[in-house]
């Protein structure tokens, strides 16, 4: 039962930690839209933490410029399990238009596994709910299957 | 045997442990659900703070290289039982588990810094620049509203003094005996700077905006928490919770109580909607409508404005109104 | 007789705090508190002093006149003058050494303990 | 039997200086034989009073070569030993003794220790004798030694420069205050051609307060005030407690000022038995409350362990001294028992100090950090100490402050004096400073990051965690059982201060006292009961503790499967730093409570422009304090 009660509290409150690894702010903005008023993601229990030791789901946006990764693989090694990483908008996928730079050492999937991955340049706030409710469907299981 | 059975009861039931646990988190999540319902949004629901707590009991722990490891896991627990044994005292209109008098108001005012130090050793403790910039921060702000808060106890004490026997006292069963008899205190209208004061102190006791310097999330990464994960972490924001309806339920109990009814299980009910009332006005509404001040902007607001209505109150009853 | 005896001491008292609080050189506070000494005995021997006493020895069967100073002032003086010579010894090893530190008995420079 | 004990725990403690002098340059065993002999005889001796004394309420009296008062005069020196002189005398041996056994291995990376255990005992010895004697001017003499041992041993260590300037202003401040003492002897004896504290207290009795025995009084206040290191004569006090070895640090915070307050509390309530005038109970009241205030202030500016500890030393005997101005039962229960307390929790705390020290070799608070992990045992002895001086129940600095909060504002209550209000509220205030200024300790020294060049520190030796155990668990039990100590130390002391005419009736014989005492001897009633404090609160909390911590273990919240240690070198295991390598950055000493120091900066500049080290000024301090307090009697006390 009470492992029930864990799940339920897993599925309800699921803390975001932002980081942004060059990102041109854009996905940034959008992310910040999805807890104003309008979107209000709060009502399913999404907060931004301030500190990876606080996070389950971590939200990566931007191509990883060689400048940023090493700090993003360090922050993601201090983030306690179980947790998700869900990249947003098209840069941690593949780049995008950055490809191909002297600074950019991308994309994401090479330095950790990528759950969610929401596409766009930037995402919807929609879309970005939608991505981090799948990721949390993936984090239930992770904690289930430990 | 049977005593113990009772003690047991209250420590672990009511009002200890268990009453505690779920007033607390019930509190923190009707506060969210006002500040999202004051800036128009659904808000998470009531039980929110419940399923945080939750969440964090499965996660992992992780202790960083530099933490002095058993006094950063034995902090949040030493903080949650000073919490625990606070409810023991507080009298509920005229309930309370002990005949005689064990702890006045001087005792709780100690017990209750207790959680503040708790949180600074912890986040000392962890060894984090982070928590150090926190814990100065905390230990400011406990300097800051200390002094109004002393003040306001002290016109209480002598109000409720001079009243009943001439003579001193911080006892709460006579503060609750003195209401029962002439009314609530906020009735006396020498005591309405002193019960603003009170309402000013409140959200820095507790922690919230505009006065959670300590924990800034923005600046400072949550200051003392910033190591803590999983059961620690969930403990500490249990204890926030639980710190909201004690310091509510305290300023219920000094302020708006009064004869009550017989049953014990109304009364509970009566305190707890005025704590909702009191989180209301004194917690919520600041929330929603400030930013984060300064810490020596915090420091000088409470040295001045909740000091000037503490001592206004203090001069006044000093005076026989 | 004994007016002056009390008005010397006290002069001799304030005479020391003087050199104490207004000298910078470290052996002339050191003189300073010699000199306080120095008062404080002469008020302490003064108090026991009695016009037309004589010295304080009791010899039984040939003395008439019991008009003695009084002994104890005197015992007390001894005592006093002993500490006196300890702590002016006590100082001026003090100063010595200040004077190996610092190299200087300025007492404006001395000073490296403060706040 | 019993009479000869207090001259014999007096006798063995100088007996101790000589016979370690003597033989204590041959052999470091014997030494520390005979040194460990000495003390705990001592204290022995002093805990075999305790039972005719405290309970049974006897008076002790001892003439020396048996020269008892011929017709009503007293002229041999005596011993006394009421209840108040007890009381002072256990924490004197307790302290003396725990204090030694710390020293045997905290000094033996020194030499010249024979010398140290010389200087040490004549330390112990001249407090005891202080506080067991009924004679002006032994006063005198045992605290010129005191004085005397005390500059020494802040000189012991003479390869500093900062120990030899100290002693120095010590020696010269501290001398002014002997004088002041002696001056003020001479005055004495000048008036009332003795120097036996019973009688002078009944001839006193009778006699109006003349400009004379005022001029006297005024100079002993200013003399005591320097020896307890009073605000404004406090200033050589934090110098010196820093510079001297943490052991002797223990004995000036736990004896030499207490032997300050000891003095202050004979005269003026029992020679001079002048407490009962509000204006006499203003002026304590109202040093102790200045001084608390810049004691802990100051203490929150400092950046050096000890320097912060003597500045908090300095404010808790703001606390005492204001405790017993208030001269109700209630202040006085309250001062004693902080006096008491401070010799424990300070005690402990210095020799925290002195752990660190041994350990790392500085006390520097911008330098030190994380030696909780080195060194666990000393950070949790030092967190029982910082929280026992902060006032956080359960330990014993909450119950006396509680005592002192309840003191003032029941006598502003009284008085209907709104000035004592203002006294509790400053109490209250000071206490939170203290705990703001001893987290600043803990974080700067104790957690946070270990820099480099300590990695390698270690947990002190066990001869020096006994007495540092010792003291915690001292703590504790009068935290926890409030009203055993209140029974058994603190009442009959306070008793002993409330009735003068039994200390008279003892040392001059009965019928002396029923001639000046003639409506009787009052014993005043101990009508006082920790109504608002009832320790077996504590049980349930010890309950609830136990309970929680069954619960979280059942839980499975601190199963240890879940917590993950530090052990690999994992970048999951560093500090979070913002992504950023870890790197030492260590939150400490200057830095904390910026909020606090921005908005108090004029006031913290001036308190620093008035501690600027100059001994002139130090010296003009004392001198007009004693200057000011003079006027003030002559105006005010009739």
């Amino acid at each position: 039962m009470f492992k029930k009660l864990i799940e339920k509290g897993i599925e309800k409150s699921p803390w975001l930690l932002h980081i942004n690894t060059g990102s041109c702010n854009g996905c940034d903005i959008e992310l910040v839209s999805v807890i104003t008023p309008r979107y209000d993601a709060e009502r399913m229990g999404f907060k931004l933490a301030g500190t990876p030791r606080h996070a389950d789901i971590v939200v990566v946006s931007g191509p990883i410029t060689s400048q940023s990764k090493e700090r993003l693989v360090r922050t993601l090694a201090q983030v306690p399990d179980p947790k998700v990483v869900v990249s947003i908008g098209s840069c941690p996928r593949s780049c995008n238009v950055f490809h191909g730079s002297y600074s950019v050492e991308g994309p994401l999937d090479r330095y950790c596994d990528v759950d969610v991955s929401i596409a766009g340049c930037p995402p919807k706030p929609e879309a970005i709910i939608d991505g981090l409710a799948k990721a949390v469907e993936i984090l239930k299981t992770k904690r289930r299957g430990k | 045997m049977n005593n113990i059975l009772q003690f047991l009861f209250y420590i672990l039931i009511f009002p200890g442990f268990a009453f505690c646990v779920v007033a607390g988190l019930l509190i923190a999540g009707i506060d969210r659900k006002l500040v999202a319902r004051m800036q128009k949004r659904i808000g998470p629901p009531i039980l929110q703070p419940t399923y945080d707590f939750l969440k964090l009991l499965g996660k992992e722990t992780i202790i960083p290289r530099h933490a002095a490891r058993k006094v950063y896991l034995a902090a949040p627990v030493v903080g949650l039982l000073s919490l625990v044994t606070v409810s023991l005292f507080i009298p509920i209109f005229n309930f309370s588990i002990f005949d005689k008098p064990v702890a006045d108001l001087i005792v709780i005012i100690y017990l209750l810094t207790i959680p503040g130090v708790a949180l600074i050793i912890g986040g000392s403790a962890s060894g984090s620049p982070y928590a150090g910039v926190g814990i100065s921060r905390e230990m400011v702000a406990i300097l800051s509203y200390e002094l109004p808060l002393v003040i306001v106890l002290l016109t209480i004490g002598r109000k409720v003094g001079m009243a009943l026997d001439g003579n001193i006292t911080f006892s709460l069963k006579a503060i609750v005996d003195y209401q029962a008899q002439y009314g609530p205190m906020i009735a006396q209208w020498s005591m309405i700077p002193a019960a603003i004061a009170l309402l000013l102190v409140i959200p820095c006791k507790v922690g919230s905006l505009p006065f959670d310097i300590a924990e800034a999330e923005i600046e400072i990464c949550e200051g003392p928490l910033v190591e803590y994960s999983g059961p620690p972490l969930g403990i500490f924001k249990l204890n926030h919770a639980i710190k909201m309806f004690i310091m509510t339920s305290l300023f219920v109990t000094l302020f708006l109580s009064g004869a009550g009814t017989n049953f014990v299980a109304l009364n509970v009910l009566i305190q707890f909607a005025l704590a909702v009332v009191v989180t209301f006005i004194s917690i919520s509404v600041l929330k929603a409508i400030t930013a984060r001040l300064r810490v020596e902007q915090t420091f000088k607001f409470y040295w001045t404005y909740p000091t000037a209505l503490a001592l206004l109150s203090l001069v006044l009853v000093w005076l026989g109104l | 007789m004994l007016l002056e005896n009390y008005l010397c001491s006290i002069v001799l008292i304030v005479l020391g705090l003087y050199a104490i609080i207004t000298k910078k050189n470290a052996f002339k506070i050191v003189i300073g508190m010699g000199l306080v000494d120095y008062g404080i005995n002469l008020m302490l021997v003064s108090a026991g002093f009695r016009v037309n006493g004589t010295a304080p020895i009791f010899d039984a069967p040939t003395q008439t006149q019991y008009f003695f100073v009084d002994p104890v002032p005197q015992a007390l003086t001894l005592t006093s003058i002993v500490i006196g010579a300890c702590v002016t010894a006590l100082a001026l090893s003090l100063v010595v050494k200040i004077k190996e530190h610092y190299g200087t008995l300025d007492t404006d420079k001395v000073r490296r303990l403060n706040g | 039997m019993t009479n000869h004990l207090p001259i014999i725990a007096i006798q063995v403690l100088f007996l101790g200086a000589f016979i370690s002098g003597l033989v204590g340059y041959k052999s470091n065993s014997l030494r520390k034989f005979v040194i460990f002999l000495a003390t705990g005889t001592s204290l022995v001796l002093t805990l075999m009073l305790f039972k005719p004394v405290m309970m049974e309420g006897q008076i002790i009296s001892y003439w020396m070569g048996n020269w008892v008062p011929v017709s009503d005069w007293a002229i041999g020196i005596g011993l006394e030993v009421d209840q108040l002189s007890l009381f002072f005398g256990l924490i004197v041996t307790v302290t003396v003794f725990l204090g030694a056994i710390y020293s045997f291995k905290y000094m033996s990376k020194d030499n010249g220790q024979d010398k140290y255990y010389v200087v040490f005992m004549m330390l112990a010895g001249s407090v005891l004798g202080f506080v067991f004697t009924g004679d002006l001017f032994n006063m005198y003499v045992m605290i010129e030694i005191m004085t005397f041992a005390a500059v020494g041993l802040t000189a012991f260590r003479n390869h500093k420069a900062e120990s030899i300037e100290a002693a120095f202003k010590y020696l010269v401040v501290g001398s002014i205050g002997s004088s002041l003492i002696l001056l003020g002897t001479v005055v004495m004896y000048a008036q009332f051609k003795t120097l036996n504290l019973a009688q002078i207290t009944a001839l006193l009795n009778n006699a109006q307060h003349t400009p004379v025995i005022l001029f006297a009084f005024a100079l002993m206040i200013g003399g005591y005030a320097v020896k307890a290191f009073i605000v404004p004569c406090h200033v050589v006090a934090p110098d010196a407690y820093a510079a001297a070895p943490s052991s002797v640090s223990m004995l000036f915070s736990g004896i030499v000022n207490k032997a300050g307050i000891y003095g202050m509390i004979r005269l003026v309530f029992v020679v001079f038995a002048s407490m009962n005038l509000p204006s006499m109970q203003f002026l304590l009241v109202f040093l102790g409350t200045i001084t608390m205030f810049i004691g802990v202030t100051m203490a929150l500016a400092q950046s050096d362990f000890k320097r912060l500890l003597a500045f908090h030393s300095i404010s808790q005997i703001g606390y005492v001294l204001t405790a017993i101005g208030l001269s109700t039962i209630l202040g006085l229960t309250g001062g004693l028992y902080h006096a008491l307390n401070h010799t424990l929790f300070k005690g402990l705390l210095f020799l925290c100090a002195g752990a660190v020290l041994y350990s790392t070799g500085t006390t520097d608070l911008n330098k030190l950090g994380g030696l909780a992990k080195k060194m666990p045992q000393t950070a949790g002895l030092f967190l029982v100490g910082a929280f026992a001086i902060s006032g956080i129940p359960p330990f014993n600095g909450f119950v006396s402050k509680w005592l002192v909060y309840q003191g003032t504002f029941a006598k502003s209550m009284e008085t209907n004096n709104p000035g004592y209000v203002f006294v509790t509220i400053v109490a209250l205030i000071v206490s939170v400073m203290t705990l703001a200024s001893f987290i600043k300790v803990t974080q700067s020294v104790f957690f946070g990051q270990l820099p480099k060049e300590f990695e390698n520190a270690e947990e002190v030796p066990l001869s020096m965690r006994i007495p540092m155990w010792i003291l915690a668990a001292l703590c504790l039990v009068a935290g926890i059982l409030p009203t055993a100590v209140i029974d058994y130390l603190i009442k009959p002391a306070v008793l002993a201060i409330k009735s003068a005419g039994n200390y008279v009736a003892v040392m001059m014989g009965q019928e002396y006292a029923t001639k000046i005492y003639t409506e009787g001897i009052a014993i005043p009633k101990y009508d006082y009961a920790m109504a608002g404090w009832n320790p077996t609160s504590w049980l349930i909390l010890f309950g609830v503790l136990l309970i929680a911590f069954a619960l979280v273990a059942l839980t499975g919240g601190f199963n240890p499967r879940h917590i993950v240690g530090a052990e690999n070198n994992n970048a999951k295991f560093d500090v979070f730093f913002s992504g950023e390598a870890a790197e030492h950055s260590h939150v400490a000493g200057n830095d904390l409570f910026w909020g606090l120091k921005h908005n108090l900066k004029g006031y913290f500049h001036f308190m620093h422009d008035v501690h600027n080290g100059v001994v002139n000024d130090y010296a003009l301090m004392v001198v007009s304090t004693t200057a000011l307090v003079m006027l003030y009697l002559f105006l005010l006390v009739k």
